[in-house]
C-alpha cells in the first residue's frame, strides 16, 4: 500500500458540528425501519408501532457521541504525531511492551495455578475460568493452522467434535479412560485433519475457507442424523469425569472403588471435582504451549510461518509444501481433539448443539483477535472472549449485541490484533553465544 | 416425471434466491476480496423492513399488489443500502490494507451484531404476514399429482432473471461499472487514473445489499415468515453458492445459486433429506478439486 | 417491547443486583436469547407474576423471594455456565432449564449442589439418570408420542399419514415415539422424513407429501416449522393437517400460519386456563394484558411448589426440600402435582387440542 | 568443459501461446552463463521450467549432477528440483518471507536438511544432541554467507523492511544456503545502483571462480551480463537466436535486430 500522509489541519467547530450532524441523518436513516418502527402482534396479525421517542434519543446519541469521539480521536492522533516527530522511541517501546507481555504471561501463569486455591468456594469462578482455559488451548491448536501456516480454517470445531464424541464412545461404549482415551482421541482427530487436508491441498484462501467451514457442517449432520453411532441429536450423557490416578469424585463411589475425599480423609465436595478438573485443563494447556512453543522454534515450525509468507519461495527452496501442510492440519486438529476430549469429561453431556459453526468462528475470532501467531495473544483474546459474555450476563439480552460491537472495535482498533509483535524464532547473537556456550 | 418437474420449480424458485445474495457476497469478493460475513443479516434486516412496509401498506389499505410490491422493494432498498453501506464504512473501511482475516472476523462480529440488534429492536418472535400472492397456474395434470408454479414462484425467478441482465448490462456498459471493474482489477492504479475508489466500494456494498433486499422481499413474499435468525442459513448458503460458480463472477453467482437449490431440492425429493446439506458441501469440495477456482471463475495462474 | 433501551438497561443491571439478607434467592432459566426466546419469555412472565403474589402473601418461611433470571439460550454449554453462576448465587430452588439438551447437563451441577429443580423438559433421559433433586411437572415425550399415535391411528384410519420430524432431541424423541405407537395399532407411517430447522424452504417436503397422497403429518419439532409447511402446503395446493407436539400451544403460530393453523392438532397436559383452581389467576394474568398461555402457567406452578414444599417442610434446606417434594401433594394451578420415585409427575396425563380461530381447546 | 545441464528441443505452450519454442541450450559446470532477450522472450519461462513450477510441454532438460548421476528435471516435482538436484532459483520480484527476519530466511533454506536431522521434530522436540549440533551447522552456515555478503548486522531484522537492494542481496545468500549445483538467477540486478551492481559482479565471479557453481543469469543490465558472462544465449519469441562470447553475441545482426530493430516492444534493454 502507497504510504500517503494526509496533512490533519485542527477542525473548526462549524465542520466538527457539520460531521456530526450528517452522521445523526446517518442514524436517523437507519434507525427509522428498526428503531422508529417496529410490528407488535395484535391477536393473530401484526401492527406497526412507531417509537419515535426512542429514535430520537438514538439520533441524538448518535450526534453527541461522534461529536465526542472526534474530538477525543484528533487529540489522540496530534499526541501521536508529537511523539513521533519527538523522536523515534517505537523500538524501544515494543522491545519494553514485549517485556511487559513476558512478565504478564508469567504473572497470568502464576494466577492461573493460585486461581482455584483462591476460590476455592467459588464454584462459578473455577468453572468460568476452566472454559477460558479450553478456548486457550482450542485458540492455540487453531492458531497453528491459521496464526502460524496461514491456512484459513472455518470447521475447526469438526476435530474438537471427533475429540469429544470419540471419548464418550470410547469411555460409555468400551469403558476407555480418560487418559487411555485422551491419546487415541487424539491421534483419531489428527487423521481427521490429514483425511480434510488432503483433498484441499491445491485450494487457496477463501476457498479453503468455504471448503472447511462445509467439512465442519458435514460432520456436525452426520453426529445429528447417524443415530446408531452417535445417538443423534439426544446426545450423549453419563460420561465418566477424569479420576485422580483411580480416584473417583463422586459422592457415592461405584462398589469397589475409592472416592477421592475418602482416600484423603476430606469431606466430599463437588468443588474437589471441579478444581481438579481446572488443573487438568491448566496441565494440558500447558503442554500445549510448550509442545506449540518448541515446535515453532524447529524446522517444521519455521516452514509453517514460511508457508503462511510465501507458498511459490517455500517451494523454491524444495519444502515439500505438501507436507507442510497436512502436518500443520493434523498438528492443529491433535491439539483440537485433546480440548474435544476434555470438553466431553467436563460436561458430561455432549451433543452436536454444542460443535456449530459459531464455535469455530469464536476460536478464529481468538486467534485473530489475538494477533495471528502470537501464543500470549491467544490467551488475552480467549479470556476477553468468554468474560465478555459472561459479564455481560447481567446485561442480559444485550450480551451478545455487545460481543458483535466488541469483535468489530477491538478489530477497528487493532487490525493485527491485541499483541501483534512476532518474536523471531532465534536470533544470531543469542545462537552464537549458546553454540558456543554448548561447546 | 411430474413429481421431478415440480421438484425443479422448487429448486429454481429455491436457487434463484440463493444466488440474489450470492452476487452480494460475489462483488464484494471481487473488489476488495474479502468474505462479507455480515451479508446474510444485510438480507435479514431487508427482510424486517419488507415486513414493516407490507403491515404498513395493509393497514393503509392499499390493495393493488402490483403497487405494494413496488413500494416495498424501493422502500427496502433504500433502507437496506443504507445499511450496507454503514456496515462497510465502520466495519471494513478502516481495516482496508491490513491482513486478510482481520475484516473477516470484523464481518463475523458484525453479523452478531446485526442479529442481536434485530432481535432487540424487532423483538424475537417470527414475523408473519398474511399471504401476499395467492394461487397459481397448473402447469400439467397427471392423474395423481398436478405440477404447479405459483405466482410468487414465477415473480421470484423473472425478477431474478431481470436483475441479472439489468447488472450484468451495469457492469458491462456503465461509467460505475467501468470504474467497479477497473478497482477489482487493480485499486492502486484506478486510484491514480481518477477512479475514486472509496466512493466505488461504497457503492458496490450498496448495490449488494440493495440486491440482498431484493432478496429479503421475495422471501418475505413466498414464504410469509421472517425472523432475525434467517440470515445466518441463507448466508451460508448463497457464499457457499458464490464460491461453487467462481467467487468475483456475476454469472457463477448466478449459477452456483441455481445448482444449489436443485442439488437441495433433487437430493431430498429422491435421497434422504437429512444428508441433503451434505451433498452440497460435498459437491462443492467436488467441484473445488477439479476446478480450484469454482465453475467460471477465473483460473488462478500461478505467478512466478 | 416498548420500553425504551436505557430503562432495560438499568431494570436487567437491577435484576441481577446481588439480593440483600434475609431474601431466598429463587431461579428460572431457560433460552431468554436466541431462537426459542419466546418460550422463556413465557416463563418470566409467569415466575414474576407467581413470586409477586407469593410475596405479597408475606413470602415463604417469612422471607421475601427474589427471582434470578438465567440465559441459556438453548445452548448446553451456556446452559452449564448459568447453572454454575446459580449455585454461587445460592439459589434455593430453580425452574428450567426449557430444552432438554440444555436441562440434562445443567441437572448435575444442580445435584451437586443441592438445589431441588423443577423442569418442564420433556425428554426421558431428563429423569431417567438417577438425580434425586429433579421434579418434572410436565409429562414425558414418550407419554406425549403415545396419546398422539393412538389418536392418529384411532382418528385417521385409512388415510396416509407421514412421520416428521427436526432432528432436534426433542422432536426427534417425539416423533418416534408417534411413529412406533402408530405402529402398534397397526398403522405404517406412509412417510418417515427429517428437515433442518431454522430453514424456510420446505416445498420439497410438501412436494413429497402431495405425491404421496399424505393428508396427515405427524411433527416432532417447533412450530416456526410448522407454521412454514401449512403456508407451503396452502400454496401448493396440498389441504395438510398436523399434529405436534406441546410446543405447538405458542400462539406465534397462529400468527405465522394463518387461517392454516385451524388444521393443527396437538398434544399437551390438559390446559391449565381450564381448572377451575386457577381461575383468579388466569384473570389476574389477563388483567395484566397477559396471556397465561405455553409455559406462563407453568412457571407460576413451579413456584407455587417451592412454596408449598418449603412450607411443608419448614425449612429451605435440599434433604428436607426435596423429601418434601417427593412426598408431598401440591395444589397447584396446573392442578395437583405430585412425583415418583424417578421425580417424574405421576398424573401427567396428555390431551390432545386442536387450534380454532387463535384460541385452542380440546379436540373433539 | 563438462557440460552441467543440457536442455533440449523445450517448448512451452499455454493455449495458443508459445512462450518457449524448440528451445536448445548447454549451462557449462563451473562457469556463468547469461540469457538475454527483450521482454516476454520467455526467459522466466524457462526458468519456470527447470525449476519445476512449469510442466514443459514438450522437450527434455537433463542434469549431470556431479554427486548423483543424471538427472531428468522435467519430471521431478518442483521441491524436488531443489532438494535433489541442487537446482535454486530467485525470482524477478522478490520473494523473501518478509516477516520473518533475515537470519531465519536463510535458516528456511535449509529446511530440508534440518527436518530430517530433527527425526520428524522429535529430536528438536526433546533438544537432543543430534538435532542441536545440526541447527548449529545450519546458523554456521547462513552467518557465514551473511558475513560474505556483508548483511550480518542485519541479521535479526525482519527481511521485509529492508531496502530494496539488500533484499536482493538477501535473496541470494538464502539461495547459497541451499548449497546448489546450479544458481539461477532472474535479473539479480534490476534495481541496484551502480555500486551495488558492481558488487554483485564481484560476488557472482567470486562464487563461480572460487566456490565453482555454476550460475545461470537473466539479465537485463548489459554491464552485469557483459562483464561476468562466460557465455551469453539470446532468447527471442522463445527461440534462440543467437549463442556465443559476449564479443560475438553483441555484434551479432540478429541480436541488434532483436533489441533495435522492426520491434519496438522493448526500451528498457538498451545498456
Amino acid at each position: 500500500m502507497s504510504a500517503v500522509v494526509f496533512a490533519h489541519h485542527a477542525m473548526t467547530p462549524a465542520e466538527r458540528l457539520r460531521d456530526a450532524g450528517w452522521i445523526a441523518f446517518v442514524a436517523l436513516v437507519l434507525g427509522i425501519p428498526l428503531i422508529g418502527l417496529t410490528t407488535v402482534d395484535a391477536g393473530g396479525r401484526l401492527e406497526v408501532a412507531t417509537r419515535f421517542g426512542l429514535l430520537a434519543v438514538f439520533v441524538a446519541v448518535a450526534f453527541a457521541g461522534r461529536l465526542v469521539l472526534r474530538y477525543g480521536l484528533d487529540h489522540a492522533r496530534a499526541r501521536r504525531l508529537r511523539r513521533v516527530q519527538a523522536g523515534t522511541e517505537a523500538d524501544d517501546g515494543r522491545a519494553l511492551a514485549q517485556r511487559v507481555v513476558t512478565v504478564l504471561g508469567w504473572f497470568a501463569l502464576g494466577a492461573a495455578v493460585a486461581l482455584p486455591l483462591v476460590f476455592s468456594g467459588n464454584r462459578y469462578v473455577v468453572d468460568t475460568a476452566t472454559t477460558v482455559l479450553i478456548y486457550v488451548m482450542l485458540g492455540w491448536g487453531l492458531n497453528v493452522v491459521v496464526g502460524l501456516a496461514g491456512l484459513l480454517d472455518l470447521g475447526y470445531v469438526a476435530f474438537y467434535a471427533v475429540g469429544a464424541y470419540s471419548y464418550a464412545l470410547l469411555s460409555t461404549q468400551y469403558g476407555w479412560g480418560f487418559w487411555q482415551a485422551l491419546p487415541v482421541s487424539g491421534a483419531l482427530a489428527a487423521s481427521f485433519g490429514i483425511l480434510l487436508g488432503y483433498p484441499i491441498l491445491r485450494l487457496r484462501g477463501d476457498y479453503l475457507a468455504i471448503v472447511t467451514l462445509g467439512f465442519g457442517e458435514i460432520i456436525r449432520i452426520i453426529l445429528v442424523n447417524w443415530t446408531e453411532f452417535s445417538n443423534g441429536p439426544n446426545g450423549i450423557s453419563s460420561i465418566p469425569r477424569p479420576s485422580f490416578f483411580g480416584l473417583e469424585f463422586s459422592r457415592r463411589p461405584a462398589a469397589g472403588e475409592q472416592s477421592f475425599a475418602a482416600f484423603f480423609g476430606l469431606d466430599y465436595s463437588p468443588m474437589q471435582r471441579l478444581i481438579f478438573l481446572y488443573y487438568v485443563i491448566l496441565v494440558l494447556a500447558l503442554a500445549t504451549h510448550v509442545f506449540v512453543s518448541r515446535l515453532r522454534r524447529l524446522p517444521v515450525g519455521r516452514a509453517w510461518e514460511a508457508l503462511r509468507e510465501d507458498e511459490i519461495a517455500c517451494r523454491a527452496m524444495g519444502m515439500n509444501t505438501t507436507n507442510i501442510k497436512l502436518s500443520a492440519f493434523a498438528i492443529g486438529a491433535m491439539l483440537g481433539g485433546f480440548a474435544g476430549v476434555f470438553f466431553a469429561a467436563r460436561q458430561g453431556f455432549i451433543s452436536p448443539e454444542s460443535f456449530v459453526f459459531t464455535e469455530s468462528a469464536i476460536v478464529l475470532a481468538i486467534v485473530v483477535l489475538g494477533g495471528m501467531g502470537s501464543q500470549m495473544g491467544v490467551v488475552l483474546a480467549a479470556t476477553l472472549l468468554v468474560l465478555i459474555p459472561e459479564f455481560g450476563r447481567n446485561f442480559a439480552e444485550y450480551r451478545m449485541l455487545l460481543f458483535g460491537a466488541a469483535m468489530v472495535l477491538i478489530m477497528v482498533w487493532k487490525p493485527g490484533g491485541l499483541l501483534s509483535h512476532r518474536e523471531p524464532t532465534l536470533r544470531l547473537g543469542a545462537a552464537a553465544k549458546a553454540t558456543e556456550g554448548g561447546r | 416425471m411430474a413429481y421431478a418437474l415440480q421438484q425443479l420449480i422448487n429448486g429454481l424458485t429455491l436457487g434463484a434466491m440463493y444466488g440474489l445474495i450470492a452476487i452480494g457476497y460475489t462483488m464484494v469478493y471481487g473488489i476488495i476480496g474479502m468474505i462479507n460475513f455480515a451479508h446474510g443479516d444485510i438480507f435479514m434486516v431487508s427482510a424486517f423492513i419488507a415486513v414493516t412496509c407490507f403491515t404498513l401498506l395493509a393497514a393503509a389499505d392499499v390493495s393493488s399488489i402490483p403497487l405494494a410490491l413496488m413500494f416495498v422493494l424501493v422502500v427496502s432498498m433504500f433502507f437496506t443500502s443504507a445499511y450496507g453501506w454503514a456496515v462497510e464504512r465502520v466495519a471494513y473501511r478502516p481495516l482496508r490494507g491490513s491482513t486478510r482475516l482481520a475484516p473477516l472476523i470484523s464481518a463475523i462480529g458484525m453479523s452478531i451484531f446485526l442479529q442481536n440488534t434485530v432481535q432487540l429492536t424487532q423483538g424475537a418472535r417470527v414475523k408473519p404476514i398474511p399471504p401476499v400472492i395467492e394461487g397459481g397456474i397448473e402447469l400439467w395434470q397427471t392423474p395423481d399429482f398436478t405440477v404447479q408454479i405459483g405466482w410468487s414462484q414465477l415473480l421470484i425467478i423473472v425478477t431474478t432473471v431481470v436483475l441479472m441482465v439489468a447488472f450484468t448490462w451495469m457492469i458491462t456498459h456503465t461509467a460505475f461499472g467501468r470504474q467497479q471493474r477497473s478497482c477489482e482489477q487493480d485499486r492502486t492504479m484506478a486510484a491514480l487514473l481518477g477512479v475514486n475508489v472509496d466512493r466505488t466500494i461504497s457503492l458496490t456494498f450498496m448495490l449488494g445489499a440493495a440486491l440482498a433486499a431484493v432478496a429479503g422481499v421475495m422471501v418475505t413474499v413466498y414464504y410469509g415468515v421472517v425472523d432475525f435468525f434467517i440470515g445466518f442459513l441463507a448466508g451460508i448458503k448463497a457464499f457457499t453458492a458464490a464460491v461453487l460458480g467462481g467467487i468475483g463472477s456475476l454469472p457463477g453467482a448466478m449459477l452456483g445459486g441455481l445448482l444449489i437449490g436443485l442439488i437441495e431440492s433433487f437430493w431430498a425429493a429422491y435421497l434422504w433429506a437429512e444428508y441433503k446439506d451434505v451433498a452440497t458441501f460435498g459437491i462443492l469440495c467436488l467441484v473445488l478439486m477439479l476446478r480450484p477456482s469454482g465453475l467460471l471463475g477465473r483460473p488462478e495462474v500461478e505467478k512466478v | 417491547m416498548n420500553k425504551t433501551l436505557l430503562a432495560a438497561a438499568l431494570a436487567a443491571v437491577g435484576l441481577a443486583a446481588q439480593p440483600a439478607l434475609a431474601e431466598l434467592p429463587v431461579a428460572i432459566a431457560g433460552p431468554m436469547s436466541g431462537q426459542y426466546a419466546s418460550a422463556g419469555d413465557q416463563i418470566r412472565k409467569g415466575a414474576e407474576m407467581a413470586i409477586a403474589d407469593i410475596n405479597a402473601r408475606g413470602g415463604v418461611l417469612g422471607e421475601k423471594l427474589v427471582l434470578e433470571v438465567g440465559d441459556d439460550a438453548c445452548d448446553p454449554k451456556q446452559a452449564v455456565s448459568v447453572a454454575n453462576t446459580m449455585v454461587n448465587k445460592e439459589i434455593v430452588f430453580m425452574h428450567g432449564h426449557w430444552c432438554s439438551s440444555s436441562t440434562i447437563p445443567a441437572s448435575d451441577v444442580y445435584y451437586e449442589a443441592d438445589i431441588p429443580m423443577a423442569t418442564v423438559s420433556t425428554n426421558p433421559q431428563v429423569t431417567e439418570r438417577g438425580l434425586e433433586n429433579i421434579f418434572r411437572i410436565m409429562g414425558r415425550d414418550d407419554q406425549q408420542g403415545m396419546v398422539a399415535g393412538t389418536y392418529l391411528a384411532d382418528h385417521f384410519k385409512g388415510k396416509k399419514i407421514a412421520v416428521v420430524d427436526d432432528k432436534s432431541a426433542y422432536g426427534k424423541g417425539l416423533a418416534d415415539e408417534i411413529a412406533k405407537a402408530m405402529t402398534a395399532r397397526g398403522i405404517e407411517p406412509a412417510l418417515r422424513e427429517s428437515i433442518t430447522a431454522g430453514e424456510k424452504d420446505y416445498s420439497g417436503l410438501v412436494t413429497k407429501l402431495k405425491r404421496d397422497g399424505v393428508e396427515v403429518m405427524a411433527y416432532g419439532g417447533y412450530h416456526t416449522e410448522v407454521a412454514l409447511i401449512l403456508r407451503q402446503a396452502q400454496q401448493a395446493g396440498l389441504d395438510l393437517t398436523v399434529m405436534g407436539g406441546d410446543t405447538m400451544t405458542n400462539s406465534e403460530l397462529v400468527t405465522a400460519a394463518g387461517p392454516a393453523a385451524d388444521k393443527v392438532l396437538f398434544t399437551f397436559s390438559p390446559d391449565p386456563r381450564k381448572n377451575a383452581s386457577a381461575a383468579p389467576v388466569v384473570e389476574k394474568f389477563r388483567a395484566a394484558k397477559i396471556e397465561p398461555e405455553g409455559y406462563v402457567l407453568y412457571a407460576y406452578a413451579a413456584m407455587q411448589l417451592f412454596e408449598q414444599a418449603a412450607t411443608a417442610a419448614g425449612s429451605t434446606d435440599y434433604d428436607a426440600l426435596q423429601k418434601a417434594m417427593r412426598e408431598g401433594s401440591f395444589d397447584t394451578v396446573i392442578g395437583n402435582l405430585s412425583f415418583d420415585a424417578k421425580g417424574d409427575q405421576k398424573a401427567p396425563g396428555f390431551v390432545v387440542y386442536q387450534w380454532q380461530g387463535g384460541q385452542y381447546d380440546y379436540a373433539r | 568443459m563438462t557440460t552441467l545441464l543440457s536442455v533440449r528441443n523445450l517448448t512451452m505452450r499455454f493455449g495458443g501461446l508459445t512462450a518457449i519454442d524448440d528451445l536448445s541450450l548447454e549451462v557449462p559446470a563451473g562457469r556463468i552463463t547469461g540469457i538475454i532477450g527483450p521482454n516476454g522472450a520467455g526467459k522466466t519461462t524457462l526458468f519456470n521450467c527447470l525449476t519445476g513450477f512449469y510442466k514443459p510441454t514438450r522437450g527434455s532438460l537433463r542434469l549431470a549432477h556431479p554427486q548423483r548421476g543424471e538427472m531428468h528435471l522435467e519430471r521431478l516435482a518442483s521441491h524436488k528440483v531443489v532438494r535433489d538436484a541442487q537446482i535454486v532459483r530467485t525470482f524477478q520480484n522478490i520473494r523473501l518471507f518478509p516477516k520473518m527476519t533475515v537470519l531465519e530466511n536463510l535458516i528456511i533454506a535449509q529446511h530440508n536438511r534440518l527436518q530430517r536431522a530433527s527425526k520428524f521434530s522429535l529430536a528438536g522436540l526433546l533438544g537432543l544432541p543430534v538435532y542441536r549440533a545440526a541447527e548449529a551447522a545450519a546458523i554456521e552456515r547462513a552467518a557465514t554467507w551473511l558475513t560474505r555478503l556483508g548483511l550480518d548486522s542485519l541479521a535479526d531484522h525482519a527481511a521485509g523492511d529492508l531496502p530494496y537492494g539488500i533484499q536482493r542481496r538477501i535473496e541470494i545468500a538464502r539461495a547459497l544456503c541451499v548449497e546448489p549445483v546450479l544458481l539461477c538467477l532472474d535479473e539479480p540486478a534490476a534495481g541496484l545502483n551502480p555500486r551495488e551492481s558492481a558488487e554483485l559482479n564481484e560476488l557472482l565471479l567470486h562464487l563461480c571462480r572460487e566456490r565453482g557453481i555454476a550460475i545461470l543469469l537473466i539479465e537485463h543490465d548489459m554491464s552485469v551480463v557483459m562483464n561476468v558472462s562466460d557465455h551469453i544465449g539470446v532468447i527471442n519469441y522463445g527461440r534462440k537466436i543467437a549463442e556465443g562470447t559476449p564479443e560475438q553475441v553483441q555484434n551479432d545482426p540478429q541480436v541488434i535486430k532483436a533489441y533495435l530493430g522492426e520491434d519496438d516492444e522493448d526500451g528498457e534493454a538498451a545498456p
